[in-house]
Formats: structure tokens, C-alpha cells, sequence
């Protein structure tokens, strides 16, 4: 039980590798396929869209499998599983991410533009002081109930492969004829995504100091 | 010494013409309010001379420099984006909602232009923050974010902003038209205040009376165009346009 | 198939292999007790003793790559990995589109059924249900049957057997179509209630699979069973696993 | 060629049952979920809350292993496999619903209740015809979203033996060598979707002679 | 006759009173107007009497049903479930900021509680609810949504509405508040009608000449009390409570 447990931490921990570089690749190219997505050329805006459609419209496990061996029969090279986790994860969640990016860009009043305009602010000083910083706010909400969900498609990493938790959690199952590693494995993800939850809901009061 | 020189300004949004020919000069320490009724083009006006909007024909001049200027045959050219930049910093413009920066402090509002416009130091930006601020009454205020303040004490920050980069002429948006009666007074007096330190200014108002009290020059627009012009007494007193005399007499 | 940069014709899969100094083996990592995770989350099993021992004497060390069964065909064609040593039945359709060694143990594919249930024989599973695990060989065996197949009322394919074997016990089919070695297994160590019928599906054999026109490289890991059998090696780990010598190399 | 595709057709009336049967069960069993979350009676809505909590914070796929097998181990009966498919994905969705319902419930100005109280209005009558009709128009969006989800979610409908379009898709694709049915499932998928986003558009245009 | 009796009425939010003994009787026909300042507890009042907030203590009487009663010892009872309906069919509450049904077309807002409540048929409601938008000028609108309406507009929909259900008395929280002045106007025209009509009212209001104008009798509230009550002339004219006076300076 004691050697179970740490086998399942160790696991936990590949969850935690998927989870944290997914974050760490897509939220910046989320904020990329946002700026796509919003771009005047229409031929790059439509392009984006299209390709948020796909990254919305087909399940991940679909995404990861053709992330994973598309590759070879194109190409005809092929590459590392985990990597192609985290490929397959990054363009997936940096679709959702550009949406809310989209969405909380879209809301902040043009006076906000156009006060930093006349002040004689640069573009890129308008983003990045004026801009994100009241993006980050709003967007706080639909962020955390789409890192909830990363959290719970980790689990599907085993398609390619992937010794993740849940993976493991089927195999001690399997070994011990039990639905105890399971179950175990459900309440470990109850308790990531708790923390999750509290880190968002702390972020979110910490941002309260303004409307 | 002249500051601004519009020349036949055009201005049209999906064909419509909006200002159709506007002409006027704006010397150094002068007051200049526009009046007129609502959907004349006087925000537009505002708007073109502060680069928010591009404009469809007509020269502007800001300070010796040529911002904008457009041939006979209607082909229009901007400066370079140096000049439009340094036309820019000679223009202040204080909008009818404040537009100040929610998720910063007061304080921060006024220096995080000066820091990175003027590339003042931080202490730097501060004093001159502080000074302006308590000009305005609001020295308590500095550490308030802007939800906090009621609406006649967000305009004051908003025209702390903009007088913290020392412009050669402020332009004020109908600055009371989003504040009750009661706030309206702080920030007119405020405008007095200013007008009375000889800053050149222009003001679009619909306080008439204010208009008359402050003002060197007055401007009366009507659908596009520069109906009459003259000074407060001249104006109010004696107006020899038809259009202008039934606005007025509105307002009696 | 086969590796792009190969000309038509020349097999260079062993040279391939020994300059790389590695091989990397596919396996499903829950299928005991041909291949599984023990307590400590290492890779163990018969067949993963059997490729140590012949990678060990090739002088190649030898990588444990856990796959997705469904997906296996793909791993191996893209080059993820270089084979599929797993209980891995020898049939037709796979020897089209791979390489395979001989068989080096006979399998054949059972069905476990509760022991309480009343099954006897094939034919008394006529209007039940019946499950395999996707992708395996069962559903190859049962093709093969097809008496079988058609008096059975429907099958169900589940990701793993494990899934199987709790759907059985919990009634939710009447009869799973598994290797025998896994079946026996899983009677043993799980000590749950169920029992195999004594007919049989079609007898099969497992071997080792390679990329299509890999001859070179089936050989030198079959000469390296051959040379097992041959000192007892190969009786030796058999005996471990299913307590006593049930592989058939050079007999 | 034609035979395969006859199959994953086949295999996508399955999913479309499971996506319409959720649907069928999940909507209503949503609004109880959503009334017993904002119950007076502090014990049923903490109750209520901790379900919602588990069904948002553990990986569907778990949910439903644990919704299959859990009976026979607890009262050692069981029941048909597809109905375990359709009553996990149902008591997943319905929390889901369940919070969207309550966060338009609450957007309803309190006003609305105001009015329908002094003019006479039984409670029914008050939500059935003043704030339901209202409800229904802002959550749109979110159901939109959340039903979209549903369709991709019906491919882990696979975990416990349900052969639908992406088992199918699967196997296929083992057979053949090749990952066209794959991408196939992958064009159905996207069809599906694209025929969901469609009606919701629709829909939210219908219901806007108001705002 | 009597139509309200309303006796040491008390009312408290977490402990803190805001209605604090209020007495008083409004006669068939009379239109009582209520004044005071803010926070003086003028819409708890018209709440407790519609039943939108529950009381503390004190009697209220409507129609010759007791709606609310207590004893000494501050306990409080309601009446049954069928008499508080019935009480609360006879009072029409016009709400600031009108509360329509923003997915029910004008007419369907007048007629849908005809329907429901008083069980008519949509077609005897239809003629209802068009002979009372005709009555209100609104003769073109019944088809529109009121998110297609001015404000003013929007309030005679209300209005109308809470007239379709006969009550013996319409009670008005501020009407005219959430207009802006120009469609003031409309409103207070509508109300002085039904005045003249014997329309028996109650009209919460801070438009004094107004309330001068159509009362028949005016109650002066401050602080969750009734400071002075009379005739218009008598209260406007006469005040005798130093507390009224003052309020009432502020508005000549
Ligand atoms: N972005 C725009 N697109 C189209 N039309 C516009 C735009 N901005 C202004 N207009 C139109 O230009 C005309 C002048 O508008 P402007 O805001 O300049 O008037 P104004 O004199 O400031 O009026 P007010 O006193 O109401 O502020 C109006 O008819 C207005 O509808
Ligand atoms: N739901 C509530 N909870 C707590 N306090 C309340 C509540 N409603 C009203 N109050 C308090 O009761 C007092 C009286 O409020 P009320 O709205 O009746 O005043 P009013 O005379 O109508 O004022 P106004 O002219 O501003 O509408 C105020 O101090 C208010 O803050
Ligand atoms: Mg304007
Ligand atoms: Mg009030």
C-alpha cells in the first residue's frame, strides 16, 4: 500500500511535468493565436479561426494520436511520446487560452486606447502596462475552470503511451485486482484541482484591490 | 504667437460628411470654448486634432509643425511619425469619462506617463505628481484607485494626467457632461483656476454660462461647420447668426 | 514499411541496431505476466526476462517502451520502437505487414468464464455476451471461430483485460476471450472465482515482431533463443513464470 | 473503403444516442441540481456543492469506471454497461448545467421577482414564464460551449466497453495500418460540432428580439 | 371609507430601524402623497404594505382585511395565505425603475397577469390592456419589447400593467426618478389623471410642486417616523415641525 502510494506520487509527478509545461507553452502561444485571430488581415484571422475550430471541434485523445504519428507519415521522422504530449496539449489548450485572451482583450473599453494614444504612449507600452493588466483580471474566471480541465486531461497522455497517473493507477489496478488505485487517483486529482481552484480564487481576490 | 492653425478641416465617417470645412486659429494663453448642439462635430473636431481620428481633408499646424495638410485635389498627408509624436506631446486632451487607468493609483496615473513619456526619473515623476494633485484638492488621494474617487474627483486626476506633461494646449471633452450638478462645480472651477494662469485651452462645453465667464473666444458649430465667432459679449450679447440666436435662446 | 532512409531491398536492420548500441522493445505494461509493472513500477515479466537475456548475449542494451496495444502498429511503424515482444500472436494479416520470428511459445486464446456460471463449452455461450480486449489477437481468434461468433449475442471490446476481467466478475458479460497465460495469471494471483473452459479458440503462437523485411535482425534475436534453449536458460525463466517449460524453441 | 465508412457510421449513431440521452436526462436533472445548490437549508447545498465539486475536480473517464463497477462492489448487483455510459455522463453534465442554470438564475434582477410577486404571480407561474424565458436566453452561450464539449466527451464512452465512433475509429485504424479512419472520426467529430455550434447560433439569434 | 389602516407600524434591517411607528389612514379616492428625505424609509413603507418585506411589528388593514397584526408583546401575524393574496390584489405598485418584462412584448406584459391572476381570457385581456395603452398614448406600441422604449414610456407600460388588475389602490415609489427631466413630464401628466379621475394613490415622490398639485393630503417622513402630515396648503404653506421646514426650504 505504502510502495503503491509512492508509485503513484512518482506518477503524479509526470502529471504535474504535462500539466506545467503545457501551461508554460500555451499560455504565451494562446496570447499569439489571439493576436492571429484578431489580425486585420483577413487571411490570417481566417487561417487562426480555422484552426480554433479544429483545436475545439475534434476530442484531444484524436489530437495527441495525430500529434504523435502524423508526423512519420508526412515527413517520415518521428519523435519522442512525451514530447508529443506536450505539443499535442500546447496546441489544444493555446486554442482555448487565445479564446478567453480574445474575449478579455475584446472587453476593455477603447477609452483605455485611446487615453494612452493621446498620453503619447508606444504600442507596445499601451499592452503591456495599460492593456494586459486589466486582460489578466477579467479573464481570471474562464482561466481557472480551463486549467481545472488540463488538470483532468492529463489523463489522457496514456493514449500515446505516457505513464501518467491514471495510467498507473489502471496498471496497480489491474495487478492488485482492486478499483482502489483508482479511486485513489480520483482523490488525487480532487486535491490538484482544489488547489487549482484556491489559487485562482486567491489571484482573483488579490486583484480585487481595484474594479 | 498662433499655436494652432486648422485650414478647411473635412472630416467624413462612411461618406458622411461631419466637418465640412473648419477654420479657426488658437493664439498662446487664449481660451477658446466651442458650443453647439448635439451631433454639430464638436468631439469630432477634438478627436481629428488629437490624432484619434484620421481626417479627410484641410491642414492642421501645431506649434510651427505641420501635422497634417492635404493638397487641392483632396490627397491628404500626415507628417512623419516623429512630428505627429511631438505634435501629440503639445496637445493635452481630457475626455468626457475620464478614461484614467482603473488598476492603477492616482498617483501612478499621473507619473506612469511622465516615466515613460518624458522618461522622467520616478522621484521626479512623484513631485510633480503631488504638486499637481494638490492643486486639484486631492493630496489625500494619491494611494485611492480610481473606483474609489467619485466622478468629479476622477476628472481632476484625469486633468493632473494630462497637465503632468506639460502641454502647450489643453483640450477639455464637455469635462462635466458625465457628472451630477452638484460634482460639475469642482471642476469648472478648476478650468477657472487654470484659465486664470493664462494655459491656453479649448474647451467643448454646454454650460453656457461657464462658456461666457471663461472665455476669450467662443465658437459656435453647427452641422459641420463654424456658424459664427467672437468673443462672450459679442456672442451672447449680440449674435447675428439666426441658428446661433434660436441655440442661445434655449439656454436663457 | 520499414524505415524511410532504407534502399528497397537491403536490410541493414541489424547493422542498424548494433550501431545504435540499443533496441527498444514496445509492450503493453498491463499484460501479465507477459509483461507488466511490479509494486516498484518496474517493467517486469516473462517476456521482458527473455529480452534481457537475448538483448544481454546480442550486445545491445535493450529499452522497455510501454505502448498503447491500440496503437502498436503505429509505434512500430514510425519507429518509436523497433519491436513488439509482448505475447504477441503470429497471424496472417500481422505477418503482411511485418517480420516475425517463429513461435517460441504456443498460446492459444480462452475463454474465462465465471465459476458459478454454467458455460461448459463454446456452443453453451450461444445468445450471451462476450468480451476481448481491443486490438489483441482474441479478436483474431474469434474471427477464426465463426461458429462461435455468430451464436454469440454480442461482443464487447474493452481498452484493457483488467476492464474485462471486472466486467466479468461483476456480470456485466458472460465470458472473455483472453491468452491463456494471461488467464491463468490473473485466476492465480487475483484468487477471484472464475475458471477457463477447456475448448479452445484457435491455437496460436506468440513471436516477435519486427518492421516489414527486418529479416536480419528477427534472426540474430532468434539465434539468441535458439542458443538459450539450447543451455537451459530458456527452461530456466519458463519455469519461473509458469512453473514449468512451456516454450517451444528447437523442439 | 465504403464499408468502413458504413461502419463508423454505424458506430456514430452510439454516440449520438449517448450525446442525445445525456442531454435528455442531464438538462432537467441539472435544474434540480442547481435548485438544491442554492437551497436555503445549508445542509442540502453543501451537500449539492461537495457532488458538484467532485463531478467538476475528477477525470470523467474515472467517473465512469467508478459509476460501472462501484454497484456490484457496494451492493453486489450490477446493470448494462451503456446504461452506466448514460447515467455517468448524465450525473457529470448535470453538474456542469447545474452551475451554468444557477449563474444565470442569479443574473436575473431581483426586480423581475419584485414585479411577479405584487402582480399576483404563484411562484410556478413566476419562474416558468418570467425567469426561466430569461434564464434560457443568457446561458446560451455557456450551454453552447458545455454541449460541445459533451460530443468530443462521448469517445470516452470506450473506457467501459461502448463501441462507439472512436473505438471503431480505432480499431479500424489497427487493422489497416493507417490513421485515415482517424482522421475520418476526426471529420465526423468536427461535423457533429459544427452542426451543434450552428443551432446555438441560430438559437441565440431567435431569442434576440429582446436584449 | 377606509381603505388602508396602518398602525405603529415597525420595521428594522439586522437590528437597525428604519420604520419606526408609523400610523396612518388612507380614505377612498384620496391621493396621499409621502415626502421626506433620503433614507427616511418612505420605500420600506410602500415594501411592508405590498409585502415585499416582512414587518416587525404593528398592524396594517386593507379593504376591511387584516393583512398584518401583532400583539404588545411584539409578536407578529400574517393572515392566511388566501387573504394576503387577495390584499395584495388590491394595491397596484408602480416600481422606480418599472420592472418590466424585458422578454414579453408590451402588450403581454399588461395582459399577461390578467391572465394568470384574474383568469381572463387573452382576448377580453387584449382589449383590456389596449384600451389602457390607449389610455396611456402608447396605442402604436403594443407589439414592441420594452428594451424599444424611452424610459417614460416604459413607466405608462408599468403603469398600465398595474392598472389592468383593478386595484383599489396604485402606489408609486419615486415615478419619476429614473427619467431624465424631459420625460418627467409624461409621467406626472399620467398620475395627475388617474387623480382626477378618484384614482386612490399613494405616490412616494421627491417632486414637491408635483405633489403640491394632485395630493389630497401629504405625509412629511424623516428618520422611520411621520413628522408632519396635512393638506398641501396647510404642510407647504404652514409648515409647523422645524424639520420639515427645513427640508422643504431646500427645495423653493
Ligand atoms: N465613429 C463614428 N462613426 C460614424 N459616425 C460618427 C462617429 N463618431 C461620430 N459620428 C457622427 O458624427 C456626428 C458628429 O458627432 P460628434 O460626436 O462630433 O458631435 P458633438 O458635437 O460632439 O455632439 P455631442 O454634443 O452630442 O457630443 C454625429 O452625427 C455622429 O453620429
Ligand atoms: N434590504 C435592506 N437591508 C438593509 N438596510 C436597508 C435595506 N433596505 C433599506 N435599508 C435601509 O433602510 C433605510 C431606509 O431606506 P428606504 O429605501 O426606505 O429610504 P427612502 O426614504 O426610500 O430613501 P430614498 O429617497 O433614497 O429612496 C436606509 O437607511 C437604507 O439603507
Ligand atoms: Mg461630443
Ligand atoms: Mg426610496
Amino acid at each position: 500500500m505504502g510502495n503503491l502510494l509512492l508509485q503513484m506520487l512518482v506518477a503524479t509527478m509526470t502529471s504535474l511535468k504535462i500539466f506545467g509545461l503545457t501551461l508554460l507553452f500555451s499560455l504565451p502561444l494562446g496570447m499569439l493565436v489571439a493576436k492571429g485571430r484578431m489580425a486585420k488581415n483577413p487571411i490570417i484571422s481566417n487561417v487562426v479561426n480555422v484552426y480554433i475550430m479544429i483545436m475545439r471541434g475534434t476530442p484531444l485523445i484524436l489530437q495527441l494520436l495525430f500529434v504523435y504519428f502524423a508526423p512519420y507519415y508526412i515527413f517520415g521522422s518521428s519523435y519522442d511520446r512525451f514530447t508529443a504530449v506536450i505539443v499535442g496539449y500546447t496546441i489544444n489548450y493555446a486554442a482555448y487560452f487565445a479564446e478567453i485572451y480574445r474575449g478579455g482583450i475584446q472587453s476593455i473599453p477603447v477609452g483605455q486606447y485611446e487615453a494612452s494614444l493621446v498620453l503619447g504612449f508606444s504600442k507596445a507600452h499601451t499592452f503591456t502596462h495599460v492593456i494586459a493588466p486589466q486582460v489578466v483580471k477579467r479573464i481570471i474566471p474562464a482561466m481557472g475552470n480551463e486549467v481545472i480541465t488540463l488538470v483532468k486531461d492529463t489523463a489522457l497522455a496514456q493514449t500515446i503511451g505516457v505513464a501518467e497517473l491514471f495510467r498507473v493507477a489502471q496498471n496497480a489496478s489491474a495487478r492488485e485486482f482492486s478499483t482502489m488505485p483508482i479511486f485513489i487517483a480520483g482523490v488525487f486529482y480532487f486535491l490538484m484541482n482544489a488547489i487549482v481552484s484556491r489559487s485562482f480564487d486567491l489571484l482573483e481576490k488579490k486583484l480585487n484591490y481595484y474594479r | 504667437m498662433e499655436i494652432i492653425t486648422i485650414d478647411n478641416l473635412q472630416k467624413s465617417f462612411d461618406g458622411l460628411g461631419v466637418l465640412k470645412g473648419i477654420s479657426f486659429t488658437l493664439n498662446e494663453g487664449e481660451v477658446l470654448s466651442i458650443i453647439g448642439p448635439s451631433g454639430s462635430g464638436k468631439s469630432t473636431l477634438l478627436r481629428c486634432l488629437t490624432q484619434l481620428e484620421p481626417v479627410n481633408g484641410g491642414t492642421i499646424n501645431v506649434c510651427g509643425q505641420t501635422m497634417v495638410s492635404s493638397t487641392k485635389e483632396g490627397v491628404v498627408s500626415y507628417a512623419d511619425k516623429q512630428t505627429l509624436r511631438s505634435v501629440r506631446l503639445n496637445l493635452g486632451l481630457v475626455f468626457q469619462n475620464f478614461n484614467l487607468f482603473p488598476h492603477m493609483s492616482v498617483l501612478r496615473n499621473i507619473t506612469e506617463p511622465q516615466m515613460h513619456v518624458l522618461k522622467r526619473s520616478k522621484q521626479e515623476a512623484e513631485k510633480v505628481g503631488r504638486e499637481l494633485l494638490k492643486k486639484m484638492g486631492l493630496e489625500e488621494k494619491e494611494k485611492a484607485y480610481p473606483d474609489q474617487l467619485s466622478g468629479g474627483q476622477q476628472q481632476r486626476v484625469s486633468i493632473a494626467r494630462a497637465l503632468a506633461l506639460n502641454p502647450t494646449v489643453l483640450c477639455f471633452d464637455e469635462p462635466t457632461s458625465a457628472l451630477d450638478p452638484e460634482l460639475t462645480g469642482e471642476i469648472l472651477r478648476v478650468i477657472k483656476d487654470l484659465a486664470k494662469e493664462k494655459m491656453t485651452m479649448i474647451v467643448v462645453t454646454h454650460e453656457m454660462a461657464f462658456a461666457r465667464d471663461i472665455s476669450d473666444r467662443i465658437i459656435f458649430m453647427d452641422d459641420g461647420l463654424i456658424v459664427e465667432e467672437g468673443t462672450p459679449e459679442a456672442l451672447f450679447g449680440n449674435p447675428q447668426n439666426p441658428r446661433t440666436q434660436k441655440f442661445l435662446n434655449r439656454y436663457e | 514499411a520499414g524505415t524511410k532512409e532504407q534502399a528497397p531491398g537491403v536490410d541493414n536492420s541489424l547493422q542498424k541496431i548494433m550501431d545504435k548500441g540499443t533496441i527498444v522493445m514496445g509492450l503493453d505494461d498491463n499484460f501479465p505476466p507477459m509483461g507488466f509493472r511490479d509494486e516498484k513500477g518496474e517493467l517486469v515479466g516473462f517476456d521482458v526476462d527473455l529480452a534481457k537475456e537475448a538483448m544481454k548475449r546480442l550486445g545491445v542494451e535493450l529499452k522497455l517502451q510501454a505502448i498503447d496495444w491500440n496503437a502498436k502498429e503505429q509505434e512500430l511503424n514510425t519507429g518509436n520502437i523497433d519491436c513488439i515482444w509482448n505475447g504477441f500472436t503470429i497471424t496472417p494479416e500481422r505477418q503482411e505487414a511485418m517480420t516475425f520470428t517463429p513461435a517460441y511459445i504456443h498460446n492459444a486464446q480462452v475463454v474465462v468464464v465465471r465459476d458459478d456460471s454454467p458455460y461448459t463449452t463454446l456452443a453453451s455461450l450461444s445468445g450471451k455476451t462476450v468480451g476481448y480486449q481491443a486490438g489483441s489477437s482474441a479478436s483474431n481468434a474469434i474471427d477464426d471461430t465463426p461458429e462461435f461468433k455468430q451464436s454469440v449475442k454480442s461482443f464487447v471490446e474493452f481498452k484493457e483485460n483488467l476492464t474485462g476481467l471486472m466486467d466479468l466478475e461483476i456480470g456485466g458479460i458472460d465470458a472473455l476471450v483472453v491468452d491463456v497465460t494471461v488467464a491463468e495469471d490473473n485466476i492465480k494471483r487475483s484468487g477471484k472465482p472464475f475458471r477457463i473452459l477447456e475448448e479452445e479458440l484457435a491455437p496460436e503462437d506468440y513471436g516477435i515482431g519486427f518492421r516489414k523485411g527486418e529479416q536480419k535482425l528477427a534472426d540474430a534475436v532468434w539465434q539468441q533463443l535458439e542458443a538459450m534453449a539450447a543451455d537451459g536458460t530458456l527452461a530456466r525463466i519458463s519455469t519461473k513464470w509458469f512453473g514449468s517449460d512451456i516454450t517451444v524453441v528447437a523442439k
